[in-house]
This record gives structure tokens, C-alpha cells and sequence, in this order.
């Protein structure tokens, strides 16, 4: 912990901007949920409930400029990267002025302009486009990098080891941030992998790795921190390894029958947010009352958000050939 | 193991009727407790019964080592249940979505078609690739693909698409048994379908189309979820005093090529219907074979082809439903052939 | 750059002679010359000059940050290509074989053919996939085929098949400088051939078929090394006194349907002939395509398809040319049409 | 070299057989490389000669039950593992007497019955086969292994990845093989991979990882015994990381621009035919008459080869349409 205790001495906004999206992230994903058990969305969804401090805690050391590609779970992603909630329940809703306009849905968001080249709905898909996007700033000297989000199930695809490789011996500024929530769809990493950390295959590529507690946005944020700085220095690609859970099934229906409720209940006493939030009341940086006001006011805004999807409306039937070329 | 095709219509009374998912489950178990060397692999197949169900249960009965679990590694399940399958299994791989074929395209073209071949008759590759396909679940375009025609255009495999519960059943269980790679498509909206599908094993032969629907007037070739709207277009065009043929290739690879061109030398006009975008379908190669074939003198009307638009599969239901070909579409078609506009 | 067509036969007397390798690197040099986002990637292209010696010399020029040498990882390469694509530079990837597509298919069918569709119109991917196809080399079954029709089935690609030294050129520059993802398929056995290529910068528009001989008793569509044989076919047939027309698409998407119908509507035949396996082979596509335009009522005669046999290619050469059309069959094809048997 | 002692102790007769079998494919393919300059053979192939000590030297640690899979580079593999050079030869003149009855040429040979599951055109294709006739032989417990042979390209494949890993956490008996010849086909090792061995990649997976000299018949047979003691046992996948060289081009046309004529001398002066003679002679245990009657008797089989090729029938045209389906 001593390590990562810079961040309390970060400006009090910061640091109640992160709860706030903390808590936003944990919002949306709880309304989807939500709309998903009422059958009132289309299509399936995966939600990152209990993963928040990873995504907020990547992106926070991000730059504008620098880029993401994101996951089937990747709300998160998008949010801390500065996406607008609205578009995204609104493409969730299939309307027009979704990040989509309703043609990509919960996987396939994507915010161009804030630097999130989208998610993804093939596992480890988005892993070689980081790659590329890398390149493009370094033949480019752009000076961005590229985050590049995946899971633990990821970490067995192909694209994955040709990716890292690539990066890897052209020195590319990307950072790959594998969030290992314990499972696939129901695969247990400890079953999928005969190792115990991931982040332990960075070796293999002559990378940096580093493990971190996924449920500490601090500390997230302090292994990020040294991540960015010498990435951005030129000296090539890191592959960092986020511990972390997620409170809710795969996706729409889950039975869950493939872990146990008491290791739930573990996790969940390991929430990233309660975490964070108790850390800066006792440290007196705010006070119970704002960190109520933090907790009800991000969840008025996405009520909000959800107003402004349903009252979006449908992409008009002209728009369905529209784009498949540029 | 009676190895004859079922009518399924024959036993409507008797008959249990089960789901086209649990059809599929019980060829598979069927065939697993006949013979060791059958076991199944695949994503999220275990305890979580695969991403569609149709597992589920079976690792209770079988065990881990026959309904084995695998990482997220779609070349490498292809590629083991090649090499197992060579070296005398019977691999059934679960591939969780029938778009990450694009995964296992090396796997599946270059190996598994040809390996054979390459090694002049030596070793064969007795292995199923079970995948779901098709739209209309509101997955969006990564995940609701019909890509049936990369496979059929490869030397040395076989391609199945079944439309009915008790196809599924007894088109599996051949595909199983069949020595050579066959690639089993299941559509997503067909699992929940109810059909009346016998208990005891049975097998349907691949390369034998079934006539779904008996008529005069023109012929319907539809495959997988098609045969169901086109069953539907015909009812409603009886009523428009339309008779209309509908055939189910149910295999594309071998293809029944004769059952098709006797009901076109019937009809005369005959309309090919798949949800595969039409560009580069296999209707393409259905359609020309008909022309090509003796039918072509007996053709009153070109042969036309419905198929989806060249899009990616939309996330919106409304948009995504109009990519497809629907119930209307074929009547149109139908209408148009009949009344050779 | 003049952004016209040029039309190769008009310059016979003044140009120059280049083979169709060298036309392919002049319009990738140019281009590079131009425009410092276009770069290459792929397997030995530096020093090595690639696996056909297209990039020979090419890393002294512009050296290894714009030629850049990757490891055999064709799924990164190609993902790499489609996000620094993404990302606004202008990469074009050389695929050493065909074959391995089936590698780099996740990768250009889900995400450089969707991902503009998906996320509503925003970003493109102005990529290039090169890549040498065909039989004939005795490379044998992994190293041979024509898998064209796999990606002109996939909604967002584009897809070239030249078959001139100055199609090459023009097209190349045409799809380099198009915002979207082209596959370029290089026949391996033209890569020697020699024609006509002006030396200054031209490009050909996607989508434009080119009409390489005229005549009036039957067309005959042919795409790649098939052009080459068409023609020699039409000259034999000339004596015979069958007048054949040529047509090449010279890209099949965006595929330029007026111009082959209105051939078919002057000759009232057609014959379509590509080096693919016929089942399931583009052919079908295109065949059936002209049976559902205007030109059906001009048909004397069905649309045949010349294709490959359904086999893996062999390695012997006498199977390796048995499997694919020749000369002869085109002939006889154009015979059959002719006369009508 | 003390570690690798136990392999002078072996009896004369399988001494003077790896010998053999090694000249037999330094002969084999410097046939073929004349055949291929004289344009007498169509398509193209891939010579090992150079790397003998590899092919031979694994091989030679296995029984018959136990299988390969080899690559584009596989004659050396194939004539290891007990094929006839009368029906390879035969398969490079595509003749009906082939392996492959003329189908399948170089890259394709395949020897069922001595347990070679057959060459690769594909680079890192065979991974995932090997991968799967070790799981047979776990399921039906044969007890048989398979040896997966790659290069050090293959190892940047997606392949080699998804199917190490699975290999490992399923305990399969499948040994990985890399030959690491320095080069793909251009592409020098040390700027396609950032670390040192490639045998450090079997971290990434929780198996054992090895570096062997495979110029070396003693140490890569050592190396081997010991994986196949492993491995036969139960214990799981093994990776070993053969580093040798390659003394002609990558297949028939190839200027070797990529790397030096120094280098091609320094690892020519390593010979690894010469190495193990001259350990066999100075041991006393063969003359130096016994070696040169080996040199010359393996010379002349394979000109018997040639013979048999040459007598042999070409494939009957009826044959084109067979062997597709069983
Ligand atoms: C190539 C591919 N294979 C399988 C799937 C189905 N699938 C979607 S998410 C998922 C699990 C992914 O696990 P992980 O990478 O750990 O991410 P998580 O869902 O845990 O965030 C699977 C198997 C897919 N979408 N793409
Ligand atoms: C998937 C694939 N990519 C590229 C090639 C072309 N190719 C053939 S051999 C080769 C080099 C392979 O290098 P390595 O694995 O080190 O084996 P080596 O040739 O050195 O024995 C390449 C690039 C191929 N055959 N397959
Ligand atoms: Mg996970
Ligand atoms: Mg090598």
C-alpha cells in the first residue's frame, strides 16, 4: 500500500471524479442488468459489476489522446474513457443516437473521438488492433498509446501470443491490461491456465509484467502509472495482470453452477468501491455525506441517461445499408 | 442402430416431441454410450452446458474426460480433435458461435479437408464441428453470421444444416458415424423449436434432401430456419390458390442434387432461399447447378435467389429482422416466378 | 495522379514491357512515394523480397520502418494492419500464400469488414491485403487455392482479381487509395507474365469490368489466369468460326453486373470460368446473377461454370492441371453453348 | 558433455545406426537439392541438411508405437522415424509408389504406419494435431507419445500457443520440438522474438522448458530421454528448444541475403554428421574405414532411391477424384 499512496495527495476533484465514475460504471451496469431480467433489451450483455476499480483506475492515467480497444464487458472501459452514458443506453436500446446509431448494441460500442476504437464481440479480437493502433503513433510520432483491455480467457486465444509478439520486438507504445475476473464464460482460469498468473507469460515476449490487486483502484493506478511512463518513453510494450471478480453471471442468463456462492460473498466483501470510498472518508478527504451525494447523484444521472434512450428514437429502415462502405 | 431415414411425419400421434436442442443432446448421448471413442469438446460445455444449453447434463453422465472443458482456443480445440480423430476418436467440437470458424479456418480447410488427400488415402478424419449460426437473437454482426458457403466450397468436408428436431437427430448421428470432417449447423432460433422426434437411434443419410412440402405450382429449395417461413409462405399461398414444393437440401455437401431437379422439372420455377448473405451464398451454387442441370429446359421462369443483404447483421431488431429474407419475401418471389413478371 | 481508366491496348507502340510483379511494386512504390501513410507488412518482404520477389528492392528505398518484416503471425499482421489502419495510416499487407487467409479470417471478416457497420459509420479501415493464389507451381494443396469466394461473401470487403500487368497497377493503386478493406489476389502463375504498363501513376476504378475481346457468339466471363485461357480458346475458336467475347470482372465486389448482362443480352450465351473450385466457387454467383437480370430472356442456351474439381490440388503436375480448366474445356464449353446440345 | 556420457555405453549397432541414419539425410537431401537446381523436380522443398542431429536424435528416443508430427522441413524427421527414402524419393518425383501416391510431394509426406502423422505446409499447423494424437493416446491410454516438431517461426504462431496451453493443462504426453534453425524463411530468430530462447516460453504454460545444442546428437538424445521419461510418466508436455542451423537457402530459391557467409561457415565447422563421426572414431569405437563405408553405403541407397523413383509409374488420372472423402 505505501507504494500507491500518492494518490491521496492527488486534488480532492480527482479523486471524487474517480468515485464518481466508480460509482457510474456500477450504476449502469446495474440498470442493464435490470432491463435484461425485464426482457426490455434486445440481444445480450455483459456486465463488469465488482470490476469497476480496473477500468477507472487504467484509464484515469490515460491522456486524452491515448487510446483503448475494449471487450464484450466493456462498459466500464467506456465510461472511464469519457463516453457519455447516454449514447451507450442508447445504443444498449438500439436508437439512433447511440454510440452505433443501434447497429453495434452492448458489444460493439465504440466512442472514435475519445480514443475507445470500440469493444469487441470475438475474444481476444481487439488485441492485434491494439497493436495496430500502436504502430500508427509510433511511424506517426503521435506520442498516444494504446490500452488494450482484455480477459483471462483472452489470454489463450492465438491473437493474443501473435499480438504480444509483434508489439513486443517493434517496441509498440501499448499496454495490454488483462482483467482476470477468475472465468471465461464458466471456465475457471485456474483450470484454462497451468500457471498462476498470466502476467507471468509476459516473459515469453521479453516484457515487463506485473500483477496487480484489481480490486484497489490505487493500486491499479500505481502499477498503470509506471506502465504509461515507460511506455510512453519508448521502451515498448507492458502486460499487466488486474485480479478482480465479476459480482454478476457471464451475460444475460447464468445459472452460475460453476463457482460457489461463498466464494462470491468473498469477493464481494472485496468490493473496489466501498473500498475506495471508506479510504477517502477515513482520510478525510470527504465526508460520509458527500460520498452519499456521489453514490445518489451518478445513479439520478443514469435515470437520466435511461430517459434519453427511451425517448431516442428508432434508426429509420433507410439507415440499414447505410455504412457497410465508406 | 437402424440405419434407415425416418419419416418424421409418420408418428404424429405416437410420437414424444422434444426440442430441437434436446435432439441434438440425445444423438449425442445416444452415440456416447455406444461408443468410447465419442466424446465432445468445447467452451463452457461442462457444467454450464454450453452457450445454447444443449449439453447441459452431460457431464453428469459422461464425466469431464468426455465432455471436456476447454480454454478459449478455437484452433487449438479444431486442431486437437483433428489429430485425435486421425488417430482413431470421434471428436464432436463445440464451436460456442459458428462465426469463430474464422478462428479455426486453418484447422478446418487446410488440415482437416485435406489431410486425406494430401497423404494419398492414408488416415481419415472422423470428426463433427457442431456450431450455431444465424441471426435474430440481437447479437449483432459478430455473432449471428451464416458462413455455411466458405465450408461448402472446400474439398473434403461435409456440410450439414438441419431444420427440424428429428433431422437433427438422425442427421447428427450420421455425421458422427460418417468417416470424413462434417461441420453440423445448428440455428440459434431452431433449439427452441418442437418437433416429434423417435427414442430409439435412427440415422438420416447425408446427400438425401426431404420434401417438407408437396406442391405443384413451384419449388421452394430452403434450408435451416428458411424452411420454416417458406413453409409459412406456403400456406398462406395455398390460399392465393399457389401450390408450392418445398425442398430442405439438409446437407449441402454431398447435395442432393436429384430430389431438387425432379421438383423443378415439375414446377418449372423455383425459388432458392437462405439467410446467408445472398452475395457469394450457396444459393449461388444451388441455383446454377439447376441451370446447369437437365431442369433448365423445363424452367418457366429464372430461378431466383433470396438471401440476405450484403450487411453485417444489425444490433436493432427492427433493422435486423430486414436483412433477412421474410415470410413475405418469399410469397413475393413466388408470386413473381408463378406469375413470371 | 490521373484518376482515369487507361485502356492498355491503346499504347502498344510507345510502352513499355514489365511483367506483372514489377507492375504490382511500381504501383506500390508510387504510392509510397506519395502518400508516407502507406506501408507494407508481411512475412520476408524485406531483404528477401518476398516469397515472389514483388517487394525486391523495395526495403533500399524506403527501408525497414515502411517495409516492415514481420513474424509468421498472419491473425497480428493482418489486425495490426486493420488498426493502424483504423488509426489513419494506410497499410497494406503482403499474405505470403492465399491459403493461410484461413489464419488471418477472424481478423479481416469480423473486425476489418464489420467494424465501421458496428460502430455506426464512424472510423474506416483503408487497408490492402495482397496476396498470391493459385495453382500450377506444384506447391501442392496447402499452397494453391483460390479461396476468393470466401471474402466476396463478407459484407464490408472488397475483392480484386487482376489479370494484367497494367490491371495490376491501376487496380492496386485504386484499392490502396479506396477507404476500405480490399483483398487483392495476385495469380501466381501471372507474376512473369509481361504487358504493356505505362510508367505514370493511373488508376483503374474498382468495380469496372474490362471487355478483353470483342465478339458476338458467346461470352465468356473469366477472372485471373482464366482470362489467359479464354482468350487463347476464342483465337482456336475464331477458326472454328465461334466469335467469343471476353469480359473480365476484374473485381468481383464491387462486381460490375452491366457490363457482363449486356454482353449476354448481344450473345445470348455465357459461360463463366474461374480457377476455384466450381462448387461453391464465385461462378455460381455470377451465373446466377445473370439469370436473375434482364438477360435471362436474351438466353439461348443454360450459363455454364467452369471451375475446379471438387479435390484438394495435387502435387503431381499431371493431376495438379487435370483438376483445374484448360483450354480445351472452354472450348468445348463454348461449343456446347454454341450448338446448344 | 559429462551428462551425455551414457550414450558411448550404447551398443555399437545403434551407435553406427544413428550414424547411418543421419547420413541418410544429409544424402537424401543434398539429392534433392541437385534434382531441384536441374529443375527435375516440380514444386519446391525445404532441406535439412545441416540439422540431422535434431531429427535424429529425438527420433531416436521413441519406440514405434510413438508418433510425430513434422513440418515443411520434414525429411529428416521422416527418414528418422523409419520411412523407406525409396518411397520418398518416389513422393518427390510424385510417382504412384510415393507415401502419398504423388498427392501430397515435400511437404506433405506422411507415414502412417511408422507413426509419422505426416508434414506441414502450414507453418504451425501440426501443433494443434500432435496436441490432439496425444490426447487419444491419454483417452484410449496407449501409452504411446508424440513428438510435435516446429521451427522457431512456428513459435510466433497462434497456434503454437492455444496448443501448448492446452497440452498443458491437460497433462497430454506430447514433447514440442522447436528446431530453432535461426531463421523463418528470412525472418532471423533474434528479430522475431525478444528473448533469448524460445524454451523460456514453457513458463507461460507450467511445463518444463530445455536448450539444447542440436548440433549435438548426444545432448539433443539426452535432453529427449529425459522429456520422454517425463512425459511417458504422466507429468505432461515438455518443450525443447533444439538450436542449430540450416546450411542451404529456405526452399529451392533463396540468395541467403539475410544473413552472412561468415556465419553459414561458423555453423558449417560445427557439422554435426562430422561431430558425432569424430566422437565415434576417437572413442574407438568405429575405424576410421568403418565411417567412410557408412558415408559411402548411405550415399548409395539413396541413389537407389533415385533408381526407384525414376522406375516408378506416374499416378493414373483416374486416381484425381479418390482419396477426398473415406
Ligand atoms: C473467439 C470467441 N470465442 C468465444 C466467445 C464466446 N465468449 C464470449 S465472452 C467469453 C468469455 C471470455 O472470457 P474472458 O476473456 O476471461 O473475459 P470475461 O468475460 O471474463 O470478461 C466467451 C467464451 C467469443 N465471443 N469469441
Ligand atoms: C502459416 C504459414 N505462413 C507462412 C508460410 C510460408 N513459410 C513456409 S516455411 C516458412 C518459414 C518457417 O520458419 P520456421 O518455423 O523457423 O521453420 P524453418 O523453415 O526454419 O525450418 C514460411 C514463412 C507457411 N507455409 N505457412
Ligand atoms: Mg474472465
Ligand atoms: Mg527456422
Amino acid at each position: 500500500m505505501t507504494q500507491a499512496d500518492w494518490i491521496w495527495k492527488e486534488p480532492k476533484e480527482k479523486l471524487v471524479d474517480w468515485l464518481e465514475q466508480m460509482w457510474t460504471v456500477r450504476w449502469f451496469d446495474e440498470k442493464v442488468d435490470e432491463f435484461f431480467a425485464k426482457g426490455m433489451i434486445h440481444g445480450t450483455t455483459h456486465l463488469c459489476v465488482g470490476q469497476e476499480a480496473s477500468a477507472v483506475g487504467v484509464c484515469a492515467m490515460l491522456e486524452g489522446k491515448d487510446k483503448i480497444t475494449s471487450t464484450h464487458r466493456g462498459h466500464g472501459h467506456c465510461i472511464a474513457k469519457g463516453a457519455d452514458p447516454d449514447r451507450m443506453m442508447a445504443e444498449l436500446f438500439g436508437r439512433e443516437t447511440g454510440y452505433c446509431k443501434g447497429k453495434g448494441g452492448s458489444m460493439h460500442i465504440a466512442d472514435v473521438e475519445k480514443g475507445n476504437l470500440g469493444a469487441n464481440g470475438i475474444v481476444g479480437g481487439g488485441i492485434p488492433l491494439a497493436v495496430g493502433a500502436a504502430l500508427t503513433s509510433k511511424m506517426r510520432q503521435e506520442g498516444y498509446i494504446t490500452v488494450c483491455f482484455f480477459g483471462d480467457g483472452a489470454a489463450n486465444e492465438g491473437s493474443f501470443h501473435e499480438a504480444v509478439n509483434l508489439a513486443a520486438i517493434w517496441d509498440l507504445p501499448v499496454i495490454f491490461v488483462c482483467e482476470n475476473n477468475q472465468y471465461g464464460m464458466s471456465g475457471p482460469v485456474k483450470d484454462m491456465v497451468k500457471i498462476e498468473n498470466i502476467a507471468d507469460r509476459a516473459s515469453g515476449y521479453g516484457i515487463p509484467g506485473h500483477v496487480v490487486d484489481g480490486n484497489s483502484l490505487p493500486e491499479v493506478m500505481t502499477v498503470m502509472k509506471e506502465a504509461v511512463e515507460y511506455t510512453r518513453n519508448g521502451h515498448g510494450p507492458v502486460l499487466i495482470e488486474a485480479k478482480t471478480y465479476r459480482w454478476k453471471g457471464h451475460s444475460k442468463s447464468d445459472a452460475k453452477k460453476y463457482r460457489t456462492r461463498e466464494e462470491e460473498k468473498e469477493w464481494k466483501d472485496k468490493d473496489p468501491i466501498r473500498f475506495f470510498q471508506d479510504a477517502l472518508i477515513e482520510r478525510g478527504i470527504i465526508t460520509q455525506e458527500e460520498a452519499e451525494t456521489v453514490k445518489k447523484e451518478t445513479k439520478a444521472q443514469i435515470e437520466r441517461s435511461v430517459e434519453f434512450a427511451e425517448q431516442s428514437p428508432e434508426p429509420s429502415e433507410d439507415t440499414l445499408l447505410e455504412d457497410v462502405y465508406a | 442402430m437402424q440405419s434407415s431415414a425416418v419419416n418424421s411425419s409418420n408418428d404424429k400421434e405416437t410420437a414424444r416431441s422434444i426440442t430441437f436442442a434436446e435432439a441434438v443432446r440425445e444423438a449425442l448421448s445416444q452415440e456416447m454410450r455406444e461408443d468410447q471413442d465419442v466424446f465432445i469438446l468445447g467452451e463452457d460445455i461442462g457444467v454450464y452446458g454450453g452457450a445454447f444449453g444443449v449439453t447441459r447434463g452431460m457431464i453428469e453422465e459422461f464425466g469431464p474426460e468426455r465432455i471436456r472443458n476447454t480454454p478459449i482456443s478455437e484452433a487449438a480445440i479444431t486442431g486437437a480433435a483433428i489429430g485425435s480423430a486421425l488417430t482413431g476418436m470421434k471428436p464432436v467440437v463445440e464451436l460456442q458461435f459458428s462465426d469463430f470458424i474464422t478462428i479455426a479456418m486453418d484447422q478446418l480447410a487446410n488440415q482437416a479437408a485435406k489431410l486425406r488427400y494430401m497423404y494419398g488415402g492414408k488416415g481419415n478424419v472422423p470428426m463433427v464441428l457442431r456450431t450455431p449460426s444465424g441471426s435474430g437473437t440481437g447479437a449483432a454482426a459478430q455473432h449471428s453470421q451464416s458462413l455455411e458457403a466458405w465450408v461448402a466450397h472446400i474439398p473434403g468436408l461435409k456440410v450439414v444444416q438441419p431444420s427440424t428436431a428429428s433431422d437433427a437427430k438422425g442427421l447428427l448421428k450420421a455425421a458422427i458415424a460418417d468417416p470424413n470432417p462434417v461441420i453440423f449447423y445448428e440455428h440459434k432460433l431452431l433449439y427452441k423449436t418442437e418437433g416429434h422426434v423417435p427414442e430409439e437411434a435412427y440415422t438420416i443419410p447425408l446427400g438425401q434432401a426431404d420434401i417438407k412440402r408437396e406442391g405443384t405450382d413451384v419449388t421452394i429449395v430452403a434450408t435451416a430456419v428458411m424452411v420454416h417461413k417458406a413453409l409459412e409462405a406456403a400456406e398462406k399461398l395455398a390460399e392465393e390458390g399457389i401450390n408450392v414444393e418445398v425442398i430442405d437440401p439438409r446437407t449441402l455437401v454431398p447435395l442432393d442434387e436429384q430430389t431438387i431437379v425432379d421438383s423443378v422439372k415439375k414446377t418449372g420455377k423455383v425459388i432458392v432461399v437462405h439467410e446467408a448473405v445472398k452475395r457469394g451464398g450457396y444459393g449461388g451454387e444451388i441455383a446454377s447447378m439447376i441451370a446447369e442441370s437437365e431442369a433448365f429446359d423445363y424452367l418457366d421462369a429464372p430461378v431466383r435467389r433470396l438471401g440476405a443483404l450484403p450487411v453485417p447483421v444489425p444490433y436493432n431488431p427492427t433493422l435486423e429482422k430486414a436483412t433477412v429474407p421474410q415470410v413475405d419475401d418469399i410469397m413475393q418471389a413466388a408470386r413473381d416466378s408463378v406469375h413470371r413478371r
